[in-house]
């Protein structure tokens, strides 16, 4: 179960190996890798910078994986994100869950992501041709961190 | 106490962390808030909706009736968009 | 929209890179690996065969591919699978696709494997200590895969 | 007419093709099958749950009532298991 918070870019194929590499326990590993697009609400976006809040940021990454865990059988998970100044076409983030069954891996990877969304202390900030502009939160990203709220 | 401030909260406030002297009838993070607004016009324009002033004590999420003490870290931002 | 039916090993990393290198659209990438595990239904597997019917299985790949660009915004889609002898810890398959929005990428692998699973005409044969044994056809397969059921 | 067998179906029947003169009777993949377990005892075995027997026309997925005529490819072979 890891966590990294990174400028650099990461290797999907080296994480993907690190993680499976020498367990035969495994039946299936589900990935899902978030890129920066050129375009948002209908306008070119040049540049990203992503803040972060350190410390809490990797605490609270780690809860989240903690509570994935809790939730469905795994062997594995990691989650990696960037921070600083990115382009289009370049990756921010990592999640990555394994697990005996496909399904459990699909779910938790899914959950990770939107988890993520709405908890992790990350703040983007585009470059746009009309100057720079900070992000807002999308309420279809609290519709999807929602899905995954307990029954009480 | 520490306050820190994030992203669009940050460049209106115009500064990334301060500390200040907590009046004693500051207890909880609603009190802060408002208590913050007084400090200058900056800080009365960043925090005037305090729906998407989001508050983080000691690096954990938390509502705004939770307590607050002379010790902690307190985080003021907009609601995250990582991912 | 790529199909491959390979004996070699595939690299998640590269396929990911020629996927995604020079798109600056791709908000997200869903990627699932399927892997030998060393157990099946409670007996110990030493290595699986994978048996498939050459020309169909492309065919049927394809279609499955085809009916995941109709029901999502895909901007790209990738399916590799393996036949032959793989030991456990072996990769068996790889399901990619790239859409600007997370849940379409999300939803869209999940319903190419399970759709694969129930459709694609490979079938695997099984080491064991007491011999070899022909994977039976599993009820939750099939169940999985009618979740993607169109309503009439 | 060419039959090809797959897996557990290739291995009890013992060939993975063979080609067979259809007799004029044979119409529909269900015709087939029944006249196919008529072939050698190995044959009645393997075919003999139909339940399990599953079957491509000219490389796609058919149900027994679909037509089978002397030029098609047919494949028969157990539920599939990949992936």
């Amino acid at each position: 179960m890891t966590v990294k918070v990174q400028r650099e870019d990461f290797d999907v194929g080296a994480e993907l190996a690190a993680m499976t590499g020498g367990k035969t326990g495994i039946g299936g590993v589900t990935l899902f890798v978030g890129l920066v697009r050129d375009m948002a609400g209908g306008e070119a976006v040049s540049a990203m910078t992503l803040e972060h809040y350190p410390g809490m940021t990797e605490k609270e990454l780690e809860a989240i994986e903690a509570e994935a865990r809790q939730r469905w059988p795994l062997d594995d998970a990691l989650i990696i994100h960037r921070h600083g100044r990115l382009e289009p076409g370049d990756r921010i983030v990592l999640v990555a869950t394994a697990s005996a069954h496909r399904q459990a891996a699909f779910e938790s990877c899914h959950f990770l992501i939107d988890w993520l969304k709405t908890r992790a202390p990350f703040w983007k900030l585009e470059a746009t041709p009309d100057g720079e502009r900070w992000v807002e939160a999308k309420d279809s990203d609290d519709d999807a961190a929602a899905r995954w709220a307990k029954p009480a | 106490m520490k306050i820190l401030y994030f992203a669009w909260l940050r460049t209106k406030i115009g500064v990334a962390a301060e500390t200040v002297d907590l009046p004693a009838e500051v207890r909880d993070v609603g009190g802060l808030v408002d208590w913050l607004k007084t400090r200058s016009p900056k800080h009365a324009d960043a925090l005037a909706n305090s729906t998407v002033v989001k508050v983080a004590v000691n690096q954990e999420h938390v509502p705004y009736d939770h307590p607050v003490g002379p010790g902690d870290e307190v985080a003021l931002f907009p609601p995250v968009t990582g991912g």
